[in-house]
């Protein structure tokens, strides 16, 4: 990882130091499993192989691919670096050492959450009932960051959309045809099942890895790939712009309205155990729900990313073309 | 056994790594990307039972969705993006077949 | 019958291995990006088939059977649709393969400029 | 020797950290000092995960018979943060487009002497009127 990291400091071209980005990725979510972290590298699979690399394309796409050489000395730069580094490799002299079990993170919460949960939550994936049941009130803040963070991608990067380049992007969309032919007939047949294999990841959240945040990744991918291949026309007939805002919004809704009807029921805010007469059943619920506003949220804010910047891309590659 | 092809595979994951590096052309650095994933399925999926849990396929498939997406998304932008710089040569050939 | 299945396993495991290997060589070893493609490409889908099958044997569980099954499924179903994809694109960029430029087709074409071989 | 193999972890943390601090601030190509940003990130990631490992322990899925799961907690924390990361980083890299689009590049340098000319200029004028 650290000679990757090497490379990507040192190449000039911008889509060599992307294509890094995403071994460098892989490689990390490799690390997780290795790590015991299998909901952070299906995370990281989904998320930092895939649809980071995908955005980062399409940004070098649109803004150039080679880089200037530095008119500065880096010299300055170095020094601060190793003395940071210095500083925080002294500090690490006092930390406990790797893979102990008496380490201080393992002696405060923890416990409870690994040994108590399957009592109090009953879900068998520890990591699923820390994050939406323990910590839910920590989930429904970073829901609400991706949220915001979708509508500001919107705010920057919508485009007023012209009647007259459809023609335009129906020319390229048959040229595609012929050109992507094979693609096209082996993802038209595989996108049901990723679509399948989502909603198998978001309902079997509790029992295995997975959950709302990497089944809305993995369903924002399928639509993606399709949005890739087919034009974003074609992607937009299929699911449209305000469908996906308003998808975004519910998500959140569910969310918080869970916890309000879990204040309406006696209990505190996003404390599932009042949603049903036992305690244990009204978790599920609870879990089962919120992971179904965070896989929402997260799909949609997904695909309206993607959508902004294709469409930018695309808006941008048509004024071009007048220009010429 | 499963051992021993885990450490194959870790091998090749190096060298796929220096090919991806070193590559001189661009699509020497995608191929290399693609094998990569391909190897990192494969590992998961060893590494899933040399930890005697092989619950975790289900990340190994993953894998396989996202690294296929990723290069035909790849593929699709380094297209555009030629065809962006020197038009002027693949636009035609577009057209015409 | 246990240890038939071991040894098969372990049979197709270190034959995966092995594909594996040489793929891994080829990639680095390759003059040109088509051989590298193909190095990739034919040891590649050969080799996760190899590896999956014998995990496949080693676990008795239908489960994982299955989810082994359809990874298996998957990388036959994008492997070779990707290397086609990337095959195709190298081609239409006009990337030159290294070969003896004797072939009369080839020729035609990089002098014309405009039409690559049609592949 | 046994420092070396109990606090490694740590030490490549911090390594690649410095690496992703030092494209951030060496670079001027915006979308480079996004990746650095990334590579800092993650970083950060494998300090979380390496500190919740727990040795000879598994993954935090209950199952009969298992007693020993690496901690939990971590893994929760970095899960969101990944995902709030690739929103984060979204937003940037459509701040980055619609720079690209306003001035014409992505090189901070290159911006920095078209905001001063501005400035230079306005101030002329000023000076005129």
């Amino acid at each position: 990882m650290v000679g990757i990291a090497l490379a990507v400091n040192q190449i000039k071209d911008m889509f060599a130091v992307v294509m890094l980005a995403g071994i460098y990725g892989l490689v990390s979510a490799s690390f997780f499993v290795a790590m015991d972290a299998v909901d952070v590298a299906f995370t990281e699979a989904s998320v930092g192989a895939g649809i980071s690399t995908l955005l980062m394309l399409t940004t070098v796409a649109m803004t150039g691919r080679t880089e200037h050489e530095a008119s500065h000395k880096p010299l300055l730069a170095l020094l601060v670096v190793t003395i940071t580094g210095g500083l925080l490799i002294y500090g690490t002299f006092d930390m406990p050492y790797f893979g102990s079990a008496d380490a201080p993170v393992h002696n405060h919460v923890a416990p409870r959450y690994i040994f108590d949960s399957m009592k109090e939550i009953g879900v068998p994936n520890m990591v699923t009932s820390v994050l939406a049941s323990y910590r839910g009130f920590d989930t429904f803040g970073e829901v609400t960051v991706i949220f915001t963070a979708g509508i500001g991608v919107l705010a920057l990067l919508s485009v007023v959309r012209r009647p007259k380049t459809d023609a335009a992007v129906e020319a390229i969309n048959d040229s595609m045809h012929e050109k992507h032919l094979i693609l096209r007939v082996v993802i038209k047949t595989m996108i049901p099942f990723i679509l399948l294999y989502a909603f198998y990841v978001q309902f079997h959240g509790d029992y295995g890895p997975g959950g709302g945040f990497q089944a809305g990744v993995i369903f924002a991918a399928a639509i993606i790939m399709y949005a890739l291949l087919f034009g974003l026309s074609a992607a937009r007939r299929v699911i449209t712009q305000p469908v996906v805002q308003l998808l975004s919004a519910i998500g959140v809704l569910l969310y918080g309205s869970v916890g309000f009807v879990s204040m309406l029921n006696g209990g505190s805010f996003l404390d599932y155990s009042v949603l049903s007469a036992d305690p244990i059943a009204g978790q599920h619920l609870g879990i089962l729900l919120i992971e179904l506003g965070v896989g929402l949220t997260v799909a949609s804010v997904m695909i309206i990313i993607f959508f902004s910047f294709s469409a930018r891309s695309e808006y941008q590659q048509a004024n071009k073309g007048e220009s010429l | 056994m499963v051992i021993a092809a885990t450490l194959a595979i870790l091998v090749v994951m190096v060298l796929a790594i220096i090919r991806a590096v070193a590559g001189p052309s661009l699509y020497d650095r995608i191929l290399a990307v693609n094998m990569f994933g391909t190897k990192t399925v494969l590992l998961i999926s060893l590494l899933g039972f040399v930890m005697g849990r092989p619950e975790f396929l289900d990340i190994a498939m993953v894998y396989a969705l996202i690294n296929f997406i990723s290069v035909i998304g790849v593929l699709r932008l380094s297209d555009s993006f030629n065809s962006k710089h020197n038009g002027r040569v693949v636009n035609p050939v577009k057209r015409d077949s | 019958m246990e240890f038939i299945l071991s040894l098969l396993s372990g049979f197709f495991l270190l034959f995966g291995s092995f594909l594996c290997l040489s793929g891994g060589v080829g990639i680095l070893r390759f003059p040109d990006f088509y051989t590298r493609m193909h190095a990739v490409g034919v040891t590649d889908t050969l080799a996760a088939a190899m590896i999956l099958i014998g995990l496949m044997l080693q676990n008795p569980d239908t489960l994982v059977i299955i989810k082994l099954m359809f990874i298996l499924l998957m990388t036959l179903f994008i492997s070779p649709a990707a290397s086609h994809a990337l095959g195709q694109a190298a081609v239409l960029n006009n990337l030159p393969p290294l070969v003896d430029l004797n072939i009369k087709d080839l020729d035609n074409s990089t002098a014309s400029g405009d039409k690559p071989s049609k592949s | 020797m046994t420092m070396i193999l109990g606090l490694y972890n740590y030490w490549i943390v911090i390594v690649l950290m410095m690496i992703g601090f030092y494209i951030i601030i060496s670079h001027g190509h915006l979308i480079k000092k996004i990746i650095g940003l990334n590579i800092f990130q993650t970083s950060v990631f494998i300090f979380y995960i390496s500190v919740g490992k727990v040795e000879g322990a598994t993954a935090p899925i209950w199952q009969e018979g298992i007693l020993l799961y690496s901690n939990p907690l971590p893994h929760v924390l970095i899960l969101t943060a990944i995902v709030v990361g690739i929103a984060t980083t979204a937003l940037g890299l459509a701040l980055i487009v619609r720079i690209k689009e306003a001035y014409g590049s992505v090189d901070e340098d290159e911006i920095q002497s078209m905001d001063n000319q501005d400035v230079i200029s306005q101030e002329k004028e000023h000076q005129q009127c």
